[in-house]
């Protein structure tokens, strides 16, 4: 399963991919739109949810990238942030919230038990939620410091910045779908 | 009355008997007294209830699997707290793998009850009485109790690990 | 009416019409600048300069963002509600006079879309509706926690609708008169009802906070509680559309306030300012825009108010939140009624 | 149930009075002390132009050092991947040949030397370990998030120190 | 014009008003109602007696119905109304019996009945604005308006009778 | 009897219905709810069926274990010293105390006393961990009541109380602080200058945080009375910390059984009398200005002398004695590998943990890993009184009774 990660589409540089084809500066503005507001759900269940506080304290500042709204309803939700062990019971409920984000979406896995399992290679943690929904970026660190969890949002934000717009519609990304089982 | 060890045992005792209560030991400060299980529910009520001991809070009960203990692999321990005389004691029950059923204290403590769901859990004890004894913890179907000693750790599906490289 | 006027009366309908989106959507952005600031952090500064585009590009993400209606829900309300909200929302600023008339050409302008008689009510009866949006919205969304939700909205918009008219009714008394042109008109300089009315303003000021579910009455989307509340099952535009509106309501509200009780497009030595002009039509438009001004700031101090209150209070619960409604604001309000017709028949007997 | 020590203290809970029935007087106080801070210096430090200081005993990210003549310190012991709770370090260790002598201070060192970052809770048991002082994580940086899970096993080429650049030639 | 958006209105309101009684979900019965409401204040308006409309709108469509909406999604929760209702066929035909019954007596009643027309020469189009309505209620129908004032007294004592629960239990 | 009792008092209404034949009183339609585990008040994760009549709660079905880690064991499979990370993110607000509880545990086992100096930096790491915690429960009770404000006020002085973890051990949240016979380092300069001004800083910070909140009605009215238990209750239940101590009960490890030189200093229980939210909320911030005087008394009478027990078998040797002297050398490696000789025995040693008594139980066999360590979880044992806590009461009293009570998911589900 793991090796579907491979099918994540890392839109490089411009023109170059299918979609570049169709590559307009009204693409680029809505690339720059969704960047800059990009609203998490936070799925914390531990310590790197307390590591999520601080991110959107004070002293890290969360909203200074337009991300400070908190969208715990999954439809309104734009970036799924992972944030401390997901057990196995726990995994069919991302499952189902992944799902009922509406496109597009896109998942951080942050600190080392959502990337990896962590320190919990056990029989009730899963080992890393890639293993049942499509992670675009992993955070590392147990928890990460809320710098590296800004700098996991900042690599979202370009990811989100550079997708076309039909990425969402591609053969390769209902694949990867498909892969993990996700209508 | 100043509760030691000695006058604590010697009440228990000459309200149990000796055929009930063995192997008194002190390994850390704790008395630690080994019962049979048709007498502990009885005796956490003595102690509950008696003026003078007045041990009426249940700190913490969990159980443990010595497998090479042949017939009392399965150890279950209550420790108990009297918070007036600042008294600690622990009880043991033993019994055979192949029999652990022990009498629920959800009727003495309102705590017991998901203490002995983590008990049932994680070492397959089975209270009588109990009023809702399921998994607390782990899946509902999960088919063995993973805290028992021949159950392996790790999680069985992971294949990014080679094992040759930890000492363990 | 002449083809002219229509004209004008259209342009300035369309930009009020304008104003009011704009407001609105920029109201998300001093919101959030607002609570940075409140809260020792310094807020959306990388989308544009000081983060100045970051309603633009929520509002544009928020278009493209897949549009999306649950399975179980009604879909014709679905999609209804956020319309009827908005709708409502956008209708009200109508009858708010903005500022006195403008001469261009000799043609007397009110900056008014709708002068009607009955401008208070209204407005009243506008901002009633607003609450369907919110209930057909939650109902259709066929989820526990949207029912909840539009369930404490509607109960919460007709306690608090009582209260609100209760306390608008002293005004009334004092101005005779419907019209919120007219109410305007009679707080010439500074003449404002806020004199004659505190304990009005102040019922009608937390009657306002309730009807546009604002901290601490914003139950019906309460985070902690509902999730989202009523709006919890929407998503990409149609959220948009019922964050929007509440952003309007809260302009709105503002506008009706400061037209109640702060006296509208009234300033200070207004009169003297319009007697330092000796060219009557130039005094008369010199007089209209800083009245204009005024008015305007009047309406953004409010807003910088209900957002300061909003990240400072604690909310409410259901059955407090009735219980200020129907047990003190309704009595406040009558006592106030009855301390105005005092008050007047005092002023008639001793003059 | 009468007290158990004598250091009990009842918190304080007295009745409301009006002016605190009122809610107004309350609320204008919140309002006070948010106003207060809406003019004050902002705490934020933002965060990829500004860094916030970190301690110097900070555990970041790992690092393989060189001794002072430019050779590795690791002899590839494996305390380190003993040590290590999430069982991030893996290692092959290997015999220093002749004429490796300035690659290399011990005679076996390690080949390969993997950390993986994502299973990595930098705990710096690893750094404690270590008899030779070769591996340490340092304060001043952190691991980056990355897009693929592959990227964050770190072999030596991404952990060993490099050489400082006037030993080189 | 006026008579078109008469005619508009007037067929708006009686296909919204059957929608009332052919819904079968009760939500979208209240919300025909509510377009029903705002008809009427239409026709209102029409004849130019604004305060009417907007009172009528207020007080109906923003207040009573609203009411109404609550009870019902209250009440349907659970689960769904709809196929919950079941009507027997004597009961239908019962229906049918009486609304027949009912529609001739309407019509025995209305057949001799004068419509009063207005001369529009002495028609006075201020009729309906604020000031002489208040005259008029205050002077001419200063009784009845006293008592119906009663009559709601009566009814909120009523209600926050029933309303009020057995002492101890409390619910919201 | 209680029928004939009842049948005298009844109502005209009640009359009628028994007249017809209908039920005394009308069943309430029920809605189910369920709350969590995604729900945003359930901060770490469980679930609630909750069972509504309208806003009311008349039944609730817990269910966790949604981040069950399996510590226990993890323990089991783990040298000593290993274990001292799992214990961190078991309470991650208050990682340090936890650590430090896991290593007077093994202390106790090994036989170890620890210097007055180390016992002392312990006192004032605990202390601040307690602080942490306790800010962040009462600002995340100020979130859920709706005044998002304060708790990024606090959340600020949480920052530099991590600045002063990070001073110390390194790490911020999960701390692994301290080893099994000490310290890791000595305090160093920064980090007492730290100390210093945190402890000038902080009440300042803290008073408005009371502010705030304390006397605001809307406040009070939300918590007074909501979530409330009986002292009776709350020990059946086994509540130990502030959330007993709300109840009246003023049960506290740090004074019943000081460890780690509790006994040095001055400090009162506060204790609240009805057990509500209100009472912990007080509690809790009663024993934030507790801890803030202890950690000034430690401070001030820092003792000179090492900050680790001279025990050569179980503290790793100083890395300059590793490169040096082949003795040190050989006990680095027979430390790491775990290979200490731990005597055969069990011990239970408690520590007043952020939400209460927190005991370790440890079982060892004479092996490198304990036989068995369990964890007496304060969150585990009271979260189960939260059904019977909630029930009459409404949807957001249930929320804030769950943000006061502390429900830290790590150390729930273990």
């Amino acid at each position: 399963m793991s090796d579907n990660n491979d099918i994540k589409l890392v839109e490089a540089p411009d023109g170059i991919s299918g979609a570049g084809f169709f590559a307009t500066s009204f693409e680029k503005v809505i690339g720059l739109a969704r960047k800059h507001s990009l609203w998490p759900l936070p799925f914390a269940t531990s310590c790197c949810g307390i590591e999520y506080m601080a991110t959107m304290g004070a002293n890290y500042d969360i909203s200074r990238f337009g991300s400070e709204r908190p969208s715990f309803s999954p439809r309104q939700a734009d970036i799924l942030m992972v944030m401390g062990t997901i057990a196995k019971k726990m995994g069919p409920v991302v499952k189902q919230v992944y799902e009922q984000m509406a496109e597009p979406r896109w998942v951080i896995a942050v600190g080392a038990c959502a990337s990896s399992g962590g320190i919990f290679d056990t029989y009730s943690v899963l080992q890393g939620i890639d293993r049942i929904v499509p992670v675009d970026v992993y955070v590392p660190g147990c928890p990460p410091r809320p710098e590296q969890i800004l700098d996991g949002l900042m690599r979202v934000q370009d990811l989100a910045e550079n997708e076309s717009l039909r990425r969402r519609n591609s053969p390769e990304y209902q694949a990867l779908l498909a892969s993990y089982n996700i209508k | 009355m100043e509760l030691t060890n000695e006058n604590v045992l010697g009440k228990i005792i000459s309200e149990f008997g000796e055929e009930n209560i063995w192997d008194a030991l002190n390994p850390d400060g704790i008395m630690t007294i080994t019962t049979n299980r048709e007498s502990i529910h009885e005796l956490i009520k003595y102690l509950r209830d008696d003026e003078e001991l007045q041990i009426s809070f249940l700190t913490t009960m969990c159980g443990i699997h010595f497998p090479d203990h042949k017939d009392k692999e399965m150890c279950m321990m209550y420790q108990l707290h009297s918070l007036r005389h600042n008294y600690r004691i622990r009880i043991k029950v033993f019994m055979p793998a192949s029999d652990p059923v022990m009498p629920t204290m959800t009727d003495l403590y309102a705590t017991a009850n998901w203490m002995e769901r983590e008990a049932f859990d994680f070492y397959g004890f089975i209270f009588t009485g109990h009023p809702n004894l399921t998994r607390i913890l782990n899946i509902e179907e999960m088919e063995y109790h993973p805290m028992l000693k021949q159950y392996p750790l790790e999680d069985q599906t992971r294949e990014d690990k080679i094992n040759t490289y930890f000492g363990r | 009416m002449e083809s002219v006027d229509l004209l004008y009366k259209a342009i300035y309908i369309l930009a009020i019409f304008g104003i009011t989106l704009l407001i609105a959507t920029y109201s998300t952005y001093f919101e959030r600048k607002i609570a940075a600031f409140i809260q020792d952090r310094v807020g959306p500064n990388r989308a544009g300069p000081a983060g100045l585009l970051q309603p633009l590009a929520d509002a544009g993400k928020l278009f493209f963002k897949e549009d999306f209606i649950p399975n179980k829900a009604s879909k014709a309300l679905f999609i209804l509600g956020p319309g009827i909200a908005m709708l409502v929302a956008t209708m009200s600023s109508a009858v708010v006079p903005f500022g006195d008339k403008l001469i261009i050409g000799g043609h007397e302008i009110n900056l008014i879309a709708i002068d009607v008689n009955i401008g208070v009510l209204y407005v009243f009866g506008v901002v009633s509706l607003g609450v369907y949006g919110l209930m057909v919205g939650g109902w259709a969304s066929n989820n526990k926690f949207s029912l909840l939700g539009a369930i404490r909205a509607a109960s919460q918009n007709i306690s608090y609708e009582l209260a609100m008219g209760l306390s608008l009714i002293a005004v009334l008394m004092l101005s005779g008169t419907l019209s919120l042109r007219e109410i305007a008109e009679q707080q010439s300089g500074f003449n404002w009802n806020i004199w004659y009315q505190p304990l009005g303003f102040i019922i009608f000021l937390v009657c306002a906070f309730a009807e546009c579910n604002r901290t601490p009455f914003d139950l019906p989307e309460s985070e902690a509680e509902l999730i989202g509340g009523y709006h919890t099952e929407y998503g990409s535009m149609k959220l948009g559309m019922y964050l929007f509106a509440e952003y309007i309501n809260i302009f709105v509200a503002s506008a009706v306030m400061a037209t109640l009780y702060f006296g509208a497009y009234n300033f200070p030595f207004m009169e003297d300012l319009r007697a330092a002009i000796s060219d009557p039509v130039l005094a008369n438009n010199v007089v209209t825009i800083v009245g204009l001004v005024a008015m305007f700031t009047k309406i953004f101090l409010f807003i910088f108010f209900f957002m300061w209150v909003r990240w400072t209070l604690p909310r409410f619960r259901y059955d407090q939140l009735m219980k200020l409604g129907w047990q003190i604001l309704i009595p406040l309000a009558i006592l106030n009624i009855m301390l105005t017709g005092g008050g007047i028949l005092l002023k008639e007997y001793l003059f | 149930m009468e007290p158990l020590s004598n250091r009990s203290k009842k918190v304080q809970k007295r009745e409301m009075t009006f002016t605190e029935r009122a809610y107004l007087p309350a609320i204008a106080q919140g309002l006070g002390i948010t106003l207060k801070h809406f003019f004050k210096k902002k705490a934020t430090v933002q965060y990829p132009e500004q860094t916030r200081e970190r301690s110097d005993v900070w555990r970041g990210l790992h690092v393989l050092k060189r001794d002072e003549n430019g050779a590795e310190r690791c002899t590839a012991c494996g305390l380190c991947a003993v040590a290590c709770p999430a069982e991030a370090i893996t290692m092959t260790a290997g015999e220093r040949k002749a004429g490796e002598e300035h690659l290399y201070r011990e005679e076996k060192y390690a080949v390969t030397y993997e950390v993986n970052m994502l299973r990595c809770i930098f705990c710096g048991l690893c750094e404690e370990a270590c008899p030779k002082a070769a591996i340490f994580l340092q304060d001043d940086k952190l691991a980056p998030a990355r897009y693929e899970r592959d990227e964050f096993i770190y072999g030596k080429d991404r952990l060993v120190e490099p050489l400082k650049t006037t030993e080189t030639k | 014009m006026t008579e078109n958006l008469f005619y508009f209105l007037t067929s708006l309101t009686l296909l919204s008003a059957l929608m009332v009684v052919i819904s079968k979900n009760p939500v979208h019965s209240v919300l025909f109602l509510i377009i029903t409401f705002f008809t009427i204040s239409g026709h209102y308006i029409l004849l130019n007696a604004q305060f009417l409309a907007a009172v009528n709108i207020i007080v109906y469509a923003g207040a009573i119905m609203v009411l109404f909406l609550f009870v019902i999604m209250f009440l349907n929760m659970g689960k769904n109304a709809e196929n919950a209702v079941k009507t027997s066929v004597i009961s239908k035909i019962a229906g049918t019996l009486a609304g027949g019954l009912l529609f001739v007596v309407m019509i025995a009643a209305l057949k001799d009945a004068a419509i009063v027309g207005y001369n529009p020469e002495t028609y006075n189009s201020q009729v309906g604005m604020v000031e002489n309505l208040g005259k008029v209620l205050f002077t001419q129908y200063l009784l009845p308006f006293e008592l119906a004032s009663v009559l709601f007294l009566v009814a909120m004592v009523g209600a926050v009778m029933l309303g009020k629960k057995e002492t101890g239990e409390q619910h919201f | 009897m209680a029928t004939e009792n009842k049948k005298a008092e009844l109502t005209d209404l009640e009359q009628f219905r028994l007249d017809h034949g209908l039920a005394l009183k009308e069943e309430p339609q029920l809605t189910t709810l369920n709350l969590g585990p995604t729900h945003p008040a359930t901060h770490g994760i469980f679930q609630n069926i909750l069972q509504m009549d309208g806003e009311k709660i008349m039944d609730a079905v817990p269910t966790i274990g949604y981040i069950h880690r399996a510590f226990e064991k993890i323990a089991e499979r783990r040298p000593f010293y290993q274990i001292t990370p799992l214990t961190d993110r078991m309470n991650y607000c208050s990682s340090p105390i936890n650590n430090m509880g896991y290593h007077m545990t093994v202390e106790k086992l090994l036989g170890i006393t620890i210097p007055k100096r180390a016992q002392y930096i312990r006192v004032i790491m605990m202390e601040l961990a307690r602080i942490s915690d306790h800010l962040i429960c009462n600002s995340i009770l100020g979130v859920d009541s709706g005044a998002f404000t304060g708790f990024l006020y606090v959340m600020q002085e949480r920052e530099h109380i991590y600045d002063i973890y990070e001073e110390v051990c390194g790490a911020r949240l999960t701390t692994n602080m301290g080893r099994i016979g000490g310290m890791e380092r000595d305090l160093s300069p920064k980090a007492l200058h730290l100390i210093d001004e945190f402890l000038k800083r902080f009440p300042k910070v803290w008073a408005e945080f009371e502010k705030m909140l304390t006397r605001n009605r809307i406040f009070i009215d939300r918590t007074t009375d909501v979530g409330a238990i009986s002292a009776e209750r709350a020990l059946s239940y086994g509540f130990t910390g502030p959330n007993l101590r709300a109840t009246g009960v003023d049960y506290d490890v740090r004074v019943m059984n000081p460890y780690s030189s509790y006994e040095d200093f001055e400090f009162e229980i506060p204790v609240g009398s009805k057990g509500d939210t209100y009472d912990r909320f007080l509690v809790r911030n009663e024993e934030v200005w507790q801890s803030l005087k202890i950690i000034e008394q430690a401070y001030k009478n820092l003792p000179e002398g090492s900050y680790h027990a001279d025990a050569p078998h179980y503290y790793l040797p100083p890395k300059q004695e590793v490169y040096r002297n082949m003795e040190a050398l050989i006990y680095h490696f027979k430390i790491v590998m775990g290979e200490i000789d731990a005597p055969v025995g069990e011990v239970y040693h408690s520590v007043e943990g952020g939400n209460g008594e927190l005991g370790f139980y440890l079982v060892s066999d004479g092996g490198r890993t304990p036989y068995r360590l369990h964890f007496r979880r304060p969150c585990f044992i009271y979260y189960q009184a939260y059904t019977e806590m909630i029930k009459g009461g409404q949807l957001a009293d249930a929320i804030l009774t769950l943000s006061s009570l502390n429900v830290i998911a790590g150390e729930l589900d273990a």
